[in-house]
């Protein structure tokens, strides 16, 4: 299920739904992301997200489809926040199930290096020294960059 | 008219998120729309010419070859930063 | 923090107060492990999970400090259920908390292949063809191995 | 007198999860109460001799040769299943 809203929403809660959901699958992983207090030595007062309404759903649900082709797993849940944000607000989560631990783990960490990267969303970040829109970190290329070197792990 | 949709520095750059135009005869790909917007505002022109700017025609994704047309959504993107 | 208990635990409550504790930490990652219905073809009645009391504590304490030393993460949390389980009851779980993901995913993976390969559980599986002790797979000793191969990753 | 700890299989083929023991002068380490406990039952003493089998003595890990006495607190582990 993927979601992009400009309402808020509770990581706990979301987990418990999708975890009951998912039944006896043996293995459940989550990533949250929350909006730092800095960045770059300055302190964050907020974010401004925004997407392509209709274009940034279909291209995660196309690379979601791309995670259940490598992965064995049960189920995926993908949720994003856009519009104004403050610090520590969620901003994203990514709950995999999967009969094994390592399915989730990897789906999950693919899932998140293709939302940092690849799907349509653009971040600007509010600074006590002004507005800076956000580009991903060389971090972030290299990890994304490790799904097109290796093939699916036992 | 043509929908011209711009998203993140490239909306700060137009001073407008979406822009309604006539594409002339001479504009029939994105390469065009970039000439002739930057025709207008230089500094537009070249945010729009930055090689990590990528192109949506009408949901699709598209290259800077692509043709263009009065009926189209055409959308240029920056770098993206979700998550 | 670490917690072996005989009662039940609700995942979504738990990564609630977790996420909340952590603040604005950027990444967190979650890891749930569930009772299975079905072992080898054999529909799971149940398990039978007992521990070392005291010992075990800690040394999972042990390898969570070697995780804090290895990662810069900000919290942790560890909880593993003992006892008679039901499949689709929480068995294991395992909150992170960090700056970035990738330390928040690499501190969960190698805590739970610690917790299954390492750690003094011995679970008994309630089968329909009868009860049988578990051992761990070789696929989980194999991803045990892999944090001994490689140092931090950036 | 020592107090035994089986956890596991282990305490299936002992048949109680703990045992109290008065150490004789022959049973100075934990090889010795291995090889006491299979005079009296071999398929606990072929049980605890398996080379997966781990001991803790007084809650610390200890080797085969540790030595042991009335007052501690001898574990033997199987092989371990969490999570």
């Amino acid at each position: 299920m993927i979601r992009v809203s400009a309402d808020p929403f509770d990581p706990g809660a979301e987990l418990s739904v999708f975890e009951t959901r998912a039944g006896a699958a043996g293995a459940v992983v989550s990533f949250l992301g929350k909006v730092r207090e800095s960045a770059a030595d300055k302190t964050v007062s907020g974010l401004y997200l925004e997407h392509y309404p209709g274009v940034t759903e279909r291209s995660i649900a196309e690379i979601e489809e791309q995670a259940r082709k490598r992965w064995a797993i049960d189920d995926a849940l993908i949720i994003h926040r856009v519009g104004e944000l403050r610090p520590g607000e969620p901003i994203v989560m990514v709950c995999v199930a999967a009969a094994h631990r390592r399915e989730a783990f990897e789906a999950a960490d693919f899932l998140m290096d293709y939302l940092k990267t690849e799907a349509m969303f653009w971040k600007k970040e509010i600074r006590e020294d002004g507005e800076a829109w956000i580009e991903p970190r060389d971090a972030d290329y290299k990890d994304a960059a490790r799904w097109k070197e290796k093939g699916r792990k036992g | 008219m043509a929908r011209i949709l711009f998203f993140g520095k490239l909306a700060d750059a137009a001073g407008a998120r979406t822009r309604n135009v006539a594409l002339g005869s001479e504009t029939q790909t994105i390469g065009d729309l970039v000439t002739a917007l930057g025709r207008d505002d230089a500094a537009l022109g070249q945010a729009l010419s930055e090689k990590s700017v990528r192109y949506i025609v009408n949901e699709l994704v598209a290259e800077r070859n692509a043709a263009i047309g009065d009926e189209d959504e055409i959308a240029f993107l920056p770098p993206v930063s979700g998550g």
